[in-house]
């Protein structure tokens, strides 16, 4: 069966979810990985805006976390305040899962969606960290969606809106983050995880018809390909409850 | 302020009375959503200009106002809308060009920051941004925070727990209150004391408005004091705090307001496509804002069709089948 | 614990689950309205000792848990029931006896100890009891503190602004966060999943509720899913929280219950006549509470009649004509 | 008219509140000032509860702000969050006027509600600050209910449950806390207030019958009565009014 990138991207991050999880999620390719998850693989999971609003119905796709389709019947909806208090309560912040996008990605799972060049002197300027930062520096795990550029896969980041590891295994600790941090990385190319003791990125899987090598060709840092498989493709039951029940309106994909 | 009194007012005076020069604001919504935009244009109108402003992620309004020239600082977490614009043009330019002053935090950083502001406190802590740029890049320079007495001396302060492991928490970062002179908020309806009920979500509109030292309210409805006292458990925010109520029907337009109507994705998409050209962004100002005297006068020429498409589906509490490709 | 499950249970099962000896435990409610006493009886039944208990001005269930012998420690900011015990007197008894140990807070600081705890931060800060003796005087011992992992080793601290004068403070109070074991709360309606909707005012539950390790909700109507899901803005508590739900028609009896029935005055008079002499109380925990087995064969004891004359106007929300003097 | 003392300390109470006055109270007389304020002499003040209701129409009287009462028909239900944060708010604390009671005050307007005796020695234990050192170190002004008696009237307060001046006139400003403090002292025999240079109670006024001496004979310590005149009995309205409006049951009369 056809697939494009986009579809590949969403279901192998929705294959991350789990029943129990409670996903944070943002505006896009991010949303939309969430209600696959919900509709595939994982129909427990609870889904979770920054706005205020959980366990939304979302008959509609939102275009936006702010979006008056994340409001109808929820389980509750109150405001940012409680949103990020939740994220930041270790008892719920253990059940929570947040999908985030960046500009710039490290070995360490740090992320930049702030500034390319000189923060004073920005070549780009992008939207800022949001939630990102709130999300990336509370939650139990993270999944990152990144596009499998060399410009985007960074020995350095330009900005460090949001912390993965930091600059090594305790890295967080010494910094005085909770626990957690980035734990797969999903590309147009491949997945990535994060070495237990490292905490750094390896390659954990590859699209059907993508060599590692490629991959590698496709990042400014390298990072260990030994323990990678390649990814199934979506299956046509994936694809349908994809296409047919999260966007069948071609809003995202 | 008549604590008690009817604040009903004008658009136009309220704008005028309150939003001068230089003056510190804060607006409400998220994104594309209740963005009190009527406000936002006859702001553009009177042409005010070097407000300091201060937002989490509202989106449309504060790239409409970086856009017209009204704006000389920032503080935001997110200049973004959705996916009309996952960076919001106008002030991505401003920013590239160095037109406007930008400090950076995060969402939750920014509506704590508003909540302290509430509280009456001058910080709230947080464990977000820790070992971040967030925490070691300051926008505004030193310098100009200790010259400016309406900024604090820090963006932020990162302090060791002081009930030493307590939470097993080492560190936390400080955020300093934020007391605008004014916050306009948009909401569905609003009495003519001041009494607030906002449907859906609130985002940080109740804390934006309790942190101001003016509260400008645009509502859907102006309804009767009774028809709010009725469910008390639905007023976000009482008539203590108010100073204007304004009555402007669609004055969320064009982001959506919850029961009321959506978002125009036609105006949005619009907008995204004229932001991206200096030259048609000017005409897009003098054309469909400065052009019209009024919200009612813009919303004229936009067309009964256009806001019967994104008229809310009553249940549903938006544009049922809203083409938004 | 399933964030998604049926977590509908018996009380008594709730009960000898969640909360041990020595348990750290906070009740909602204030002063004589939605205690949750359905709850408090129960743990009075099952024996339980040595609590560490939390709460603002809860008034009358923590004075009963105080006077059955089932509290070791109290962190509270008020032990009064309104007009029927300007001061709680199994409270007052017990602390003047020295059988409690008690930490004293102000009704703020104690919300704020439990917003910290819902919040997932060390601490927040107050300008309140500055120069106060309840900054001052710390009632459990500073060994106390440093021995018991489960209390912070400061009681209070100060903090000279570390933003200089920035909203004009110099000075402020640390509160150190509250994370329970346990919080009971009793609301209005709940569903299968946790859901949660109270009417009238929340008091401080929902923070008490966050701050929590494991939530138990008593209620007075167990509704479906779909009925709160319906009007999302009313519910404060979303279930991702919750991990017991029990439902208990007048589970706050002899408090009030917005809406559903007021309180008994004739309940909590006599209760207060008993509380004054040990004999007679003993009489009242053995004849009213032990006698039981559950809530139910209490409130028949009481009688159809006495329920009715408390059964709340539609309209107001309490008992209109209601005897309270 | 005949009157009670309780009905002239109310109504002594109810006239120090103006038109635009938020009306902070608490259980029993307090409350009871505040109402008749409102059905007497300033219609247009606000009673505001600890517990977070705000204007509401008191149809009957509330035996504790916890009250059911206290709900009905009020322009905001909140919780105890808001109540406080709105009182520790500059913008709004300016409107504020608190309501109190103790069982001591000293000159300076400290007041004891806690204990007498030592704090971990108690003879008598009391129900505690519950809001009161909030309301104390917060709002503008506090007008505070106190019984004539030498015993409360202390030179030295067993325990300082919520600042007044504390030490002097720069007492609060040294301690840190907002500008504001006790405005009036309201007893069964008379009114004080506090010099405006010393922060020292005076006596302001007596009621008809007492003087001033009476008064200084039930006080462990000395105030200036100098400035003292003989307060007005309470008219035949005001009475009217207060037991007709506010009390009718005689819940607190």
């Amino acid at each position: 069966m056809d697939y494009t990138l986009k579809e590949m991207m969403t279901i192998v991050a929705a294959r991350e979810i789990r029943n129990n999880d409670i996903v944070f999620c943002g505006t896009g390719i991010s949303m939309l990985a969430a209600m696959a998850a919900k509709n595939i693989n994982a129909p427990q999971s609870v889904i979770f805006f920054e706005t205020g609003a959980i366990d939304s119905k979302l008959e509609d796709l939102p275009l936006a976390v702010g979006d008056s389709r994340v409001m109808y019947y929820s389980s509750s909806n109150g405001g940012l305040l409680d949103s990020f208090a939740t994220m930041q309560n270790r008892v719920t912040a253990k059940h929570i899962v947040g999908i985030l996008g960046a500009a710039q990605i490290d070995i360490y799972g740090n992320l930049n969606s702030t500034v390319i060049g000189d923060y004073h002197e920005p070549d780009v300027r992008f939207s800022g960290s949001g939630g990102a930062c709130d999300v990336a520096s509370f939650v139990s795990r993270s999944i990152i969606f990144m596009k499998q550029e060399k410009r985007k896969f960074k020995i350095q980041l330009d900005y460090l809106t949001s912390p993965g590891y930091l600059d090594g295994p305790d890295g967080r600790e010494k910094a005085g983050l909770p626990e957690g941090g980035p734990h797969r990385v999903i590309t147009d190319m491949g997945i990535m995880g994060f070495d237990e003791l490292s905490k750094q990125m390896f390659l954990k899987g590859y699209y059907p018809g993508i060599i590692p090598d490629k991959i590698l060709e496709n990042m400014e840092f390298e990072i260990d390909t030994s323990r990678a498989e390649e990814v199934p493709a979506p299956t046509s039951n994936e694809l349908e409850l994809l296409r047919e029940k999260c966007d069948p309106h071609r809003l995202i994909l | 302020m008549e604590i008690n009194g009817n604040k009903v007012i004008d658009l136009k005076d309220a704008i005028s009375t309150h939003i001068k020069n230089g003056c510190h604001l804060s607006i409400g919504g998220f994104t594309i959503n209740r963005n009190p935009m009527a406000a936002v244009y006859e702001i553009i109108r009177q042409g005010i200009k070097d407000i300091h402003l201060y937002a989490h992620s509202n989106g449309q309004g504060v790239d409409e106002l970086v856009g017209a020239g009204s704006v000389s600082c920032l503080e935001i977490a997110y200049g973004g809308s959705g996916k009309f614009a996952s960076t919001c043009i106008r002030f991505r330019k401003a920013v590239q060009e160095k037109k406007i002053k930008v400090e950076d935090y995060s969402n939750y950083q920014m509506t704590l920051r508003f909540l302290a502001g509430a509280m009456g406190i001058p910080f709230l802590p947080t464990r977000s941004s820790l070992g971040t740029d967030i925490v070691k890049i300051w926008g505004f320079p030193a310098e100009f925070r200790q010259e400016n007495s309406r900024v604090p001396d820090s963006k932020l302060i990162e302090l060791d727990n002081p009930f030493g492991t307590w939470c097993d928490t080492k560190k936390v970062v400080l955020v300093p209150a934020i007391n605008p002179d004014v916050t306009i908020i948009h909401v569905q309806k609003a009495d003519f004391r001041g009494n607030c009920r906002i449907d859906g979500l609130t985002f940080a509109d109740v804390e934006q408005a309790k942190a101001a030292k003016i509260l400008i309210i645009t509502c859907e409805e102006l309804v009767a004091n009774d028809d709010l006292k009725n469910e008390p458990d639905r007023n976000q925010i009482p008539f203590i705090h108010a100073s204007a109520v304004i009555h402007i029907p669609y004055g969320a337009y064009p982001t959506a307001c919850y029961r009321y109507y959506d978002y125009d994705p036609v105006y949005l998409k619009e907008y995204a496509e004229k932001a991206k050209n200096d030259k048609q962004y000017y005409l897009y100002i003098k054309d469909t804002i400065l052009k019209y005297l009024t919200h009612k006068d813009l919303l004229d020429s936009i067309g009964r069709e256009r806001l019967e498409m994104i008229s809310a589906d009553k249940n549903l509490g938006y544009a049922k089948n809203l083409d938004r490709r």
